[in-house]
Formats: structure tokens, C-alpha cells, sequence
């Protein structure tokens, strides 16, 4: 048992500090940290930063442009990324389906897509879930019909996130509805101004616009955009699920969360209950910092199996039950520090451009939407629900 | 030994819940809401009509001389409607507290009022450091030859962009933490030097931040005695708190009623995903949260109505339990109607704002129990 | 809403105080007080002073000497004999056959078993629960195959409480094999000393003998002990189950041990860590007692609702979760304030006898084995987790 | 960044775990644990071949000079065998503390003894009001002309009745809350005027009251420097927690196991009761629970076996962390077994026993936690 970082590990955690000090956008880390909405702009810029870098394709292999990194530079990075309240990556292109393409694609996808995805100059959203299709996503069915070189695609996607922005979708379509649900799915690849494509936004309990329904309706779709073979579309995206499942634990992320949390409770606003004093809350406080520290190490730990060769299990499961459990309970912890200030709605206070003096101190503005917001990480990508029962079959057999 | 409601309460309960459910569909709700005001001046009327306004005043008063018994069942019913006019704030704190500690000639001339649904009212007494404990109170009124100049500023106040008059606590004599020493003033909202703030907050009502700036009040402003606010303000406080559970229960009944509701016609792996022994026992257990809350809420009332000794604490324990119960029905209502719960349209996460809400105001589950765990010792 | 007692009511205190004052037998108040394990002796005697007071039919019809007692009574009589810390009444005679015997038995078995009942000559044991007949009872097996003018018997029961002492037994036994499982099932007593029957004891975790398997091998029972009619044994036992749910709460026992645990704490131990200045330990105290409150509330509503006429419906099954759970987390809690004191296993310092210096404080010797034997109070009379089926199914239809 | 297991580590993993499943099976440990002396000398002897004993200790002397990150793999798999030997008394407490605190000349006579398996050894440095806090302590050793005079009395000592030498801690200067003044004294089980009142404790091991009335100690019983024992038995004690842990989380790994493969075997209502939604989730939630344990004890193992600056908060976490997995893990073992876990036939109560009886020694998780918030605050 090791987790000293080598030499060489300690440089490459100097030049990912050294580029967050130096690279980072200065406006963006400004609108960051004082908890503003970033724009698509932003987003794309950033993302462009890590490009010019060489470090926008961190689960890609070298020959396709990415970092090549271990498991442990991975770890370095994101903890840094974090410490540098850096903005997550959009995961849609570089993250989900850039994976399937590279496994899966041809060569004449790969080198159709991947380079754009890689540069952040296609903003991708992803098409999985639909209003009858959520956890049990297999009974999928949006159609995709082969009419000469072309599919038609019909159907409704749900809970796409960001696809007000997005350029393309990466779609899980029905080609057969013979035999075993899970067998007749196909992954297939829309440009969204094709027409027939509409999208509909989806307001979430905080007020925002994050998520959408997209209508397909006759959507003309080039056979050439279909990923690997016609109803292999669940196995690859099943395949990469798990394999991303690491990355679901956003330690890095809750660990940020949490020493800004104890930042704020250090601080003891003036205008603000002293919850330091407050024991029953400390309380609260520590035992969310045990849990941490200890999924810190299980994901270190299935760090430690991947980088041995081990595919990472469905005890990855636990990964993002426990990972989604603490953000929620920080989120939580955020919301009762705020205490009264946590009840103003003045959305503006954390979008770009307000100039007025905010109800309360400002980090405690956004704190009841971001609890109100992240009640859905325990929801999607596989509810927790869902991730028990793979425990409870896939590791305990029963 | 006996729960079943008497006339009173049979009343206010059936006109409160055909109210809701004739007038108050969650659409008309969502409108209400967003509008300017933030609620329906016809329906203002209508509780005045139906006598909601005139419950907690004393009969010599024109009023009904309803207890906490009383107004539980009623914020029961409006809970299970979101109801978002300023029930609790004119009727529950304002009109309690003049009920309570005015002089007889403002109890007259404002609980009039107050019942005819003329005038709305709301208490200023929370500050961000302290939203129930009054002794830490930092607003201040300097007694001077013409009367009395207000510094200070109050924070998330019910309310008050809609109120006719605000109910103003300040310390007028005395230091942090005595228990002498505040009182109360009656300020109209024009009055100089006062700045409102209002905004939404997340629970879709009103609320607003009101900074005194040199506020200069004459003798008459003062409501009740001078100096001796703190037992009649505190009392309205943790009546306040049990009123506030009535409504979370209210909330409560209607989220396990919603969720078992959408468990059964969710379908899911080709099954409602009520038939999912897990979800089952999930509900079992927000049925139990909601009823274990409701016997609290019961135990509470009645300790309070009947003025027992250990009231104050028992009113602690109800905002714990309340606070217990409401993050886990709020949050598992939620989660169980999957990625439908966390959307603006269905209102199952408008619920679940309110009682995120209710545990902030006068003091959360976690300042309640700490108090109660520092008496312990 | 009203919990004042009437004058009546408070009268009635009174005279129960009185009773526990003067007619509590010292030397078994002596050791409950110490916390040594009664006799059998000692149980009879005392239930025999309660009947002597015409005290012992708590829930049974006046008719049949029972007391009559309106639910608030039964109240005040519970809170009162916890606060003396009177022995609970072996509920097998008194709370669970008579009832069956007095509504479902006829004339002559009335005649026959009530009157030692309710005096306390005869001692009873049940016999549901099979070995592969737990949560799944109506799955039992034990064949009562009628031969002439008597049943033969033939199978084996478990978890039969106190059976080591008893004169007869009640069973459910099988009657008939074909059709639906509950519907060949009836009610049957059986006399002990009937050859064939054999007791065999089960250790508990907490090194105790309490319960026992029971054999039944070819056992020769008269018909005239079967109660009401063949097949319906399955109702009675059902109908009676939900009738008694009120008093499986314990909340006037669960009362008793808060304040002793409280005691316990104020008094600070000096051979035991100071659990009062203990922020943590308190604030579980603390929870620990607004749920106990709030759950003698929940008793309260049922009870009322009982007394105004309405049956207790299958809400009542909350007084069984709550009720356990919280009786556990309370000795749970007197563990934690025994400290390393819960540690020794000295089972004869809380037996009767016992002359040395007990290892430690007199009240930490037996918190662990009431710990451990107390794990069994959310498995038996139905799971907990079948308590929340019937929630789901019955109060919120799922 | 890696968490395979090195040679040393693989191969007491390898001989822990043989043992167990060729030697260790339930019942001849039931034998055990109920025999009058409580364990097998046999298997003492045998732990001493297969150089378990030798484990801690430095290679200086003999030994073996594992760090705890050595010593918690042995540790979880003798868990898993609920291993009734005086394995943690001897080698984790006792001999750890001569490794790390006595003089060279005591090291060599008595580790050679305990490497051989012919003395054991134990601590005694618990009191009932201080189990884990040493500044605490109210045992003395009054300096006189002839050497010391002990008194006081020592609490729960693991498996005195057994050992050889007891490594008894006391005041020798200072005040109640210093570091400084503490002492250890070496004493054989013969010491007149030391009463050693043994008994079984409830997870089948074996400790004893011990009571000092004027004990007359020489100079020569001193272990190490007098006074200065506060840091070396202090770590001890923190890394008695991390041991304690990784015996917990072998405890646990089995508790799941069986509890798995029981819900696979008993039907209820016609199916294996693991095809009940509710306690295969349930069965996940222990599985989590245990996980988690498992990686916060790697975490504390680490950063003690390191020396790292947080290693004794990581302590603290690590007791915590596992007393709320041992605590949920042992009971839903217990009720996902139903009647048959309440049995003293089944192993699975008897683990759930010995999970209750790590808590409370060493510091309970309650008292642990209750440190780290009065630290943060």
C-alpha cells in the first residue's frame, strides 16, 4: 500500500497548479467564485484553454489526441481542477460520446468528429432517457426506420441536458422491436438543424433552464451516422457507463465543497447565525467530512484496481451513491449556513451582469438552488436506486 | 383523552380544504405566485369572510378566540394547498401579537381591521444572526425628546412588501441578551428613512429586507408597554413555530399522498414501480416521518394552548422533529418521482421548497436541537 | 383535542399508584430494580396480586372478570406500572388466548380456561412460528390430522417464549393441505404434559434461555380443544393480532428506561466516562426522546380513535416500528453510557443470588444482554419489514 | 498510488486465512472461547511459527518490524474467524509498547519471549472513566525509598488473567491533564497486594479488574523513562484503534457474506427472501457501509504508518467511521437473519457481539467523535 506520488507525479501537480494560476481565464475563475451562471461562451472558452494545452481529452487515448494520463495524474488533475473552482467539463462530446466513437466508430467518424469534440467546436448533448423510458432506459422508443441510405427518426428524448446549446445529439434509437428489448437499440448520431429536430426547454424546481425535451418527427437521418452495428447500440453505451463510473464520485469537486464550506463557517458572518457554535450542526459537519475522506479512498482504491489492470466492477456503484449522498448533504449543510438569507429568490444575484447589492452575503444566494438543483444527481445517470439493485445482483448475487 | 376536532375546528377545516380544493388547483396557484403582488386580493377577502382573519383575536376583540388547537388545523389545510396569501404573517404573527400585547385602544382600532381583511400586517423581528432569538437583537431605538430614532436592519421579513403596517421589534434599553428592554413600534410602510426590499424568495411567497435608517417615531407608535415586548413577541415566536408545523404537515399529507399516488401509475420495467419493495418501503417510512410529525405537532399545540410549563421547550422539540421529518419527505417525495420531481411544472418540488423553507424560519431543526442538547447539560 | 383526565380519571391514578405502593411485592421489586432476571415464581405471585386487585383481564370484557377499562385507563395503568417498574404480564394466557378463547371459544372452553387465566394457575406459551414458517406464518406445517374424537399432531414450533414453564400451549396447526394456504389452518389447544410433546431450548445471543422449539410427535389432542370452527384459525389469530398492536408500542416501558438512562447520566458514574459533557451522546439522547414523545402522541391518536369506536387500522403498525426501534436505541444508549463496563459477561450478577461486587456499576451488568436479546423485538410479532408492507399495502395502496 | 498488498502483506494474509479455514471453524471456537483458560495454546504456538508474533516488532530485535500496515491485514482476516487468541493484548498492545518505548536491555529479554510464544503480555492502562484518555488517568506510582508504591484500579484488561507480564500505566508526577508524569511498570501476575479479577466479556474474549492496594514496586519494574510514557503508550492506544478497525472490517466482510448467502437460501412466501427488493437494498447499504470502513481504515493505516501530521485525527475519524458501519452492519446482519440471528447457535450474532465490544473499547465512537467537533470548534 503506496500513495506517495512520485517525482514526476509532484512535477506534473506543479504545472497543473501553475496552468490553473496562469491559464485560467481571469473572468471566468472571477464569475466562478462568486457563484454565476456561466455562459455557453464561457464554457467553450474554457474548454478551448484545456485544448491548447493538450488537456481536453483526458480520458482519450494519445493517438486520438488525449492526455494519456494514469490513473493517478487523472486524480491530480481533478483535485486541482477543483481546488481552482475550474469549470466542470460539459461531459456530453469530450466525456460520453466521444468514448463510443473512439471504440466503436470507423475511421471515417473518427476523423469526422473526434477532432471538433476534442477542439470544443461542436457542442454535443446527449439522447438516452424518455418520458417512459428512465430508469428501466431499455424500453426506449424513439424509431429510427432505415429508408435507403437515411434513418427516419421519430420520437421523444428527455432530461437532455444543455441541448438549447447543442449542435449535435448522440441518440439511443429503436431499430427492431422484436425480440429482447435490449437488443433492438442502435447509437446513432443527429445533427440537431436537421429538420423535424425541435427542443423543448424543461424548467427545473430552481427557476433554471438546464434540461430539455427534444422531438424528433421525421427526422432524416444519414445511415452513415450510426455507430458500429445496427442493435449494438446498448452494449456500447452500457460498456462505457462503467467505465466512466469512476469519475461519478466528483470527490475532487466535494472536497472543494467542503473546505469552502468550513471557510464560511470559520468566517462567522456578522450577518449570518454563528454555526460554529452550534454543535449539533458541527456535528453534522465532521461526520460529512468522515464520509468524504473515507469515499476518497474507495475511489482510490478502484483507482488503484483500474491502474493494475482490474476493469473497475459494479462496485463502482458505490461510487456514485456515495458521491451523489455527500454533494447533497453539503448542499444541505450550505442551505442551513446561509440560515434566512437562504430564502430570497432574486435570481439575478448570480447571473452575469447584476450590479445591485445582494439580499444577504453573497455565497448564500445560490445556495437553495444549488439544493434544490442537485436533488437530480441522485436521480440521473442511473438512479440510486438503480445502482442498489446492480450491488445487491451484479456483487452479492442475489 | 380525546383528538377528534370540535365544531370550531370541523369548520375552519371543511371551508379551508373546499377553499383549496375549488379555488386553489396548483395552476391558479403557480399564477398567483408569479404575479406582482405575489397573491389574490379576492381570496384576501374571502378569508376575512370566512372568519380565518378573526380566529386568533379574542372575542372582545370581534374575533373568535381561537388557540393554536385551532389554527393548526386551518394551516393544515391551507399547507396542503401552498397557499401563498399572508396568512400566516397578518393573522398568525401580526394580528397575534396586538391580540396579545396591545393597549386596548390599538387592539381596537387594528384588529377591526385586521378581521375585515382591510389591513395586512407582519413582525419585524428577525435579523440573519438572529431569527428567533430576540435577545441578540441589534436593531435599536434611541429614546430622544420628540420620541424615538430606529437604526437597524431587519432581515427576511414576511411579507412585508404587502403589509399595511410592520410590526417593528427593537431594543430600547438594556444589552444583548436581556430580556428587558425591547419593544415594539407600529410603523406604516411610508414612514422616512425606511427602506423595503422586497423580493420572492424560494417557496415562490414574499419577504423583504428593511433597513431603518435614523427613523425618527413618535411616542404613539409604541404598541403596548415600553421595554417589556419580549414575553408577548417570544410567545407569538414559538406559537409561530407550532403554526408553521401545522402547515408542514399539511404539506406532508399531500407529498406522501402525491408520491403513492405516482408510484402507482408510474410504469417501470413493466410494472407500477409501486409494486418495488424498496419504493414500497420507502413510502412506508414517509408515512411514518408524517405521522410521527403530526403527534408532535399535537403534543406541542396542545402543551401551548394550555400555557404548560414546559411549553417553550416542547415547541423546540416540535421544530426538530418537524425538521426531521420535513427534509426526508421533502427530499424522498422528490426522489421517488424521479427526474418529474426536480421540475418546475409538477408540484411535488414546490412542496418540497416550502419545507425547505419552514425549516429556516425561526430558527432550524439544528439551532432548536443545540439549544435543547445545551439545557441537558 | 383534549388529554385532560377527568376527575374520575385522576382518581383512578391515584388508586393505581396506591396499588403499586402497597401491593407490589418487595422482594420482586428488589430485583427489578437491581435488574435480576425473575422466576417463574415470581411472575405468578405477582400477577396473582393483580388479580387479587381484580387487575389482571386488562383488555378482557367485564363479564369474564376483565376490567373494563376505558383506553385512557389502560393508559394511566401502563404509565404507572412502568414508572414502579413492575414485571410485564406474561402476555401469552392473559393478552393473546384469552381473547381468542372469550370471542371465538364456546361455552364450555370458556368455562374450562378463563378463570385459571385470569388467575394465573395455568401458564400458556404460543405456538405460531415454525422453523420454515417465520415472516411467511401461514406457510406453517404442523399437521393436526383428525382421528375419531381427537386431533393427531405432528410438527415442530419455534421461538415459543417461555415455553420451559408452561402448562399448555396454543397452536396454529394445519387442518387441511389443499387449497389456500390460510384456509386450512386452525386454532388448537394443547396440554404440555401430553405425550409426544417435548421441549427443546434455544440459547440466545445474550446467553439466556427464554425461547424453545416445541415437538410435536403423533400427540393425541381431544377436538373439543380446537377452537371455533376447522380452517378459520388463521382470521382469529389475525383479527386478535391487529386488536393488540396498541400496547406492542411499549411506550410507557420505553418512558421508564429514558428516565433511567437520564438518571444514569445526571448522576455521572465516576468509575464510567462522563457522558453528560458529551455533546454527541446528548444530542442522541435528545432525538431519542422527542421520538419517543411524539410516538406516545401517535399511541394517543390511536388509542383515541380506538375509543371513539374506530378500529385500529393497519396504521398501527407504525406503534410496532417505532415503538421497537426506539426501545433499541435506548439500550443502545445505556451500552454507550456503560462504557468498557458493557464489556464483562458476568450473567450471574443479574441472576438471582448473586453475593460478589459486580464488575462495574450495578447497571451496566446487564445493558449488553438486554442489547442483545432486545435485537429481537423488530423481528418477532411480524417483522419490522413486514410492518412496512402492510403500511405500503394497506394504508397507501401500493 | 497503490493499494495491492506487498509479499509480507500477501503472505500473512495467506497464513491467516488457511488457518482460519483449516482450524477456525465456528464451533471449535465456540469450544475455545468457552474453555476455562478462553484460547488455544496450540494455536499459540502456532501463531508464533508462522512469525505473527514477530510482526511488530523491530527487525532489531528480532522481529518482523511490520508497521500497521501490516498488521491490519492479519488483523481483518483473524476477524474473520472471531479469533479468540491473545493476539491484539500481547503483540498490538503489549509488545508494541516494549518495541517503541522500553530500553534496549528490556526489548531483548522479553520480545524474544513474546516472539517465541512463551510470554504474554498485556496493557493495562484503562480506566472505567478514561478508557482511551491517558491525562486522565487516577492509578499511581508514589515514589518512596524502595522504589514505588502503586495504587488504583485498571478496568476491562484485555486477557490479564492470561498474561504473563502486565504493562500496567500510572502516575508517577504531575497533575490530572498532563502528558508529562506517566509511567509504565512491568509486573508479573504473582505482585502481592494486586488483585486480578478475571471474567469472560460478552464476545467471548477474556479481561479483568485489576486493583492495586499499595503495591510495592523497584526501580526495575520501570519500563523505559519514567515519565515520559504519555507518547509511546498514547500511539499505541492509536494504533490499537487502527488494529481494532481492521479486525472490525474482516468482522464486517464476513457479516456480509453470510448475511448474502443466507438471504440466498431462506424462502419465505415461496422465493429466497434475497429476491425481496427491500433487503437486497438493504443488504447494498451494509455492503457500503463496510467499504467505506474498509477505506477510511487504509486511509488511518496509512498516514499512522507514516507518521503523518493528521495520523491521530485520522485515528478518530477511523473509530468513528467504524462504529457507525459496525454498528449498522451488525445489526442488519442480525435482523436480515431473523429469529435464527438472535441465536447464540449462529455465528452471526457472535460477530455482531464482538462489533459492539470493539465500540466501546479504546474510545467509543461517540466519545471520538465528540473530540473532533470540540476541535473544530
Amino acid at each position: 500500500m503506496n500513495i506517495h506520488l512520485t517525482d514526476e507525479e509532484l512535477a506534473f501537480r506543479k504545472e497543473v497548479q501553475d496552468f490553473f494560476t496562469n491559464e485560467f481565464p481571469k473572468d471566468i475563475k472571477e464569475k466562478q467564485d462568486k457563484g454565476i451562471y456561466l455562459s455557453k461562451d464561457d464554457h467553450v472558452r474554457w474548454q478551448k484553454a484545456l485544448h491548447a494545452k493538450g488537456w481536453a481529452g483526458i480520458n482519450w487515448p494519445v493517438e486520438h489526441g488525449g492526455t494519456g494520463w494514469s490513473a493517478t495524474q487523472k486524480y491530480i488533475y481533478a483535485n486541482e481542477a477543483a481546488k481552482a473552482n475550474a469549470p466542470r467539463i460539459i461531459p456530453f462530446g469530450l466525456t460520453m460520446v466521444a468514448p463510443v466513437i473512439f471504440t466503436y466508430g470507423n475511421e471515417e467518424q473518427k476523423k469526422r468528429f473526434l477532432p471538433d469534440i476534442l477542439a470544443s467546436n461542436v457542442w454535443w448533448c446527449q439522447g438516452y432517457s424518455e418520458p417512459n423510458a428512465g430508469s428501466d432506459l431499455a424500453a426506449l422508443k424513439t424509431k429510427a426506420v432505415r429508408d435507403g441510405e437515411d434513418y427516419i427518426v421519430n420520437g421523444t428524448k428527455t432530461w437532455t441536458t444543455l441541448g438549447q446549446h447543442a449542435d449535435w445529439i448522440f441518440c439511443l434509437v429503436r431499430t427492431d422491436d422484436t425480440g429482447k428489448k435490449q437488443q433492438g437499440i442502435s447509437f446513432l448520431l443527429i445533427d440537431m438543424k436537421t429538420p423535424g429536430v425541435s427542443v423543448h426547454p424543461i424548467i427545473t424546481i430552481d427557476g433554471t433552464h438546464e434540461v430539455n425535451e427534444v422531438h424528433f418527427e421525421d427526422v432524416r437521418v444519414p445511415a452513415e451516422n450510426l455507430i458500429g452495428e445496427e442493435g449494438k447500440g446498448w452494449t456500447y453505451a452500457k460498456v462505457l457507463l462503467t467505465h466512466e463510473r469512476t469519475g461519478i464520485a466528483r470527490v475532487a469537486e466535494s472536497k472543494a465543497l467542503l473546505a469552502s464550506l468550513k471557510r464560511m463557517v470559520d468566517a462567522q458572518n456578522d450577518a449570518l447565525v454563528n454555526m460554529k457554535e452550534n454543535t449539533v450542526f458541527m456535528t453534522r459537519l465532521i461526520e460529512a467530512e468522515i464520509e468524504l475522506k473515507a469515499l476518497e479512498y474507495t475511489e482510490l482504491r478502484v483507482l488503484s484496481a483500474v491502474s493494475t489492470g482490474k476493469a473497475p466492477g459494479p462496485e463502482s456503484s458505490i461510487l456514485k451513491i456515495k458521491g451523489t449522498e455527500i454533494m447533497q448533504l453539503l448542499n444541505e449543510l450550505f442551505v442551513e449556513v446561509a440560515g434566512i438569507y437562504a430564502l430570497p429568490y432574486v435570481p439575478d444575484q448570480y447571473r452575469d451582469g447584476f450590479e445591485g447589492t445582494p439580499a444577504g452575503p453573497q455565497f448564500a444566494a445560490k445556495t437553495s438552488a444549488t439544493y434544490y438543483n442537485n436533488r437530480k444527481v441522485s436521480i440521473y445517470g442511473g438512479t440510486n436506486e438503480i445502482q442498489k439493485n446492480i450491488i445487491a445482483k451484479q456483487v452479492l448475487g442475489l | 383523552m380525546d383528538f377528534s376536532l370540535n365544531d370550531i375546528q370541523e369548520m375552519m377545516r371543511e371551508s379551508a380544504s373546499k377553499f383549496i380544493q375549488k379555488e386553489y388547483d396548483f395552476e391558479t396557484r403557480r399564477k398567483l405566485s408569479k404575479s406582482e403582488m405575489g397573491y389574490s386580493q379576492k381570496n384576501w377577502e374571502l378569508f376575512a369572510k370566512l372568519g380565518w382573519l378573526a380566529l386568533p383575536v379574542d372575542e372582545d376583540f370581534g374575533g373568535i378566540g381561537g388557540s393554536v388547537l385551532d389554527t393548526i388545523i386551518l394551516q393544515e389545510e391551507l399547507g396542503k394547498g401552498l397557499v401563498v396569501e399572508p396568512y400566516f404573517a397578518t393573522a398568525l404573527l401580526g394580528a397575534n401579537l396586538i391580540n396579545k400585547f396591545a393597549r386596548d385602544d390599538q387592539k381596537e382600532t387594528i384588529l377591526e381591521n385586521v378581521i375585515a381583511g382591510t389591513q395586512k400586517l407582519t413582525l419585524a423581528h428577525s435579523e440573519g444572526h438572529a431569527p428567533f432569538d430576540l435577545t441578540q437583537m441589534r436593531t435599536t431605538a434611541q429614546k430622544n425628546s420628540n420620541g424615538f430614532v430606529l437604526n437597524g436592519i431587519k432581515s427576511v421579513v414576511l411579507d412585508a412588501q404587502n403589509a399595511d403596517m410592520l410590526l417593528v421589534v427593537a431594543r430600547t434599553s438594556g444589552q444583548s441578551g436581556d430580556k428587558n428592554g425591547l419593544s415594539v413600534f407600529n410603523l406604516t410602510p411610508d414612514t422616512a428613512g425606511m427602506t423595503i426590499k422586497g423580493y420572492e424568495t424560494n417557496d415562490g411567497l414574499r419577504a423583504a429586507d428593511i433597513t431603518f435608517d435614523n427613523v425618527n417615531l413618535d411616542e404613539t407608535t409604541v404598541i403596548g408597554e415600553l421595554d417589556q415586548a419580549y414575553d408577548a413577541v417570544h410567545r407569538v415566536l414559538l406559537e409561530g413555530i407550532v403554526n408553521l408545523s401545522g402547515e408542514a404537515v399539511g404539506i406532508m399529507e399531500k407529498l406522501v399522498e402525491l408520491t403513492a399516488e405516482y408510484l402507482g401509475v408510474r410504469e417501470q420495467f413493466s410494472a407500477p414501480i409501486g409494486k418495488f419493495q424498496a419504493l414500497q418501503h420507502r413510502t412506508a417510512d414517509m408515512f411514518m416521518e408524517k405521522e410521527q410529525a403530526k403527534s408532535m405537532l399535537y403534543y406541542a399545540a396542545i402543551e401551548t394552548a394550555e400555557n404548560a410549563e414546559g411549553f417553550e421547550r416542547a415547541c423546540a422539540m416540535l421544530k426538530v422533529r418537524i425538521g426531521n421529518a420535513a427534509r426526508f419527505v421533502g427530499q424522498q417525495a422528490v426522489q421517488l418521482h424521479g427526474g418529474m420531481g426536480v421540475t418546475d411544472e409538477l408540484s411535488v418540488g414546490h412542496y418540497f421548497k416550502r419545507l425547505t423553507c419552514i425549516n429556516n424560519l425561526l430558527g432550524s431543526r439544528d439551532y432548536h436541537l443545540n439549544v435543547l442538547v445545551k439545557e441537558a447539560q
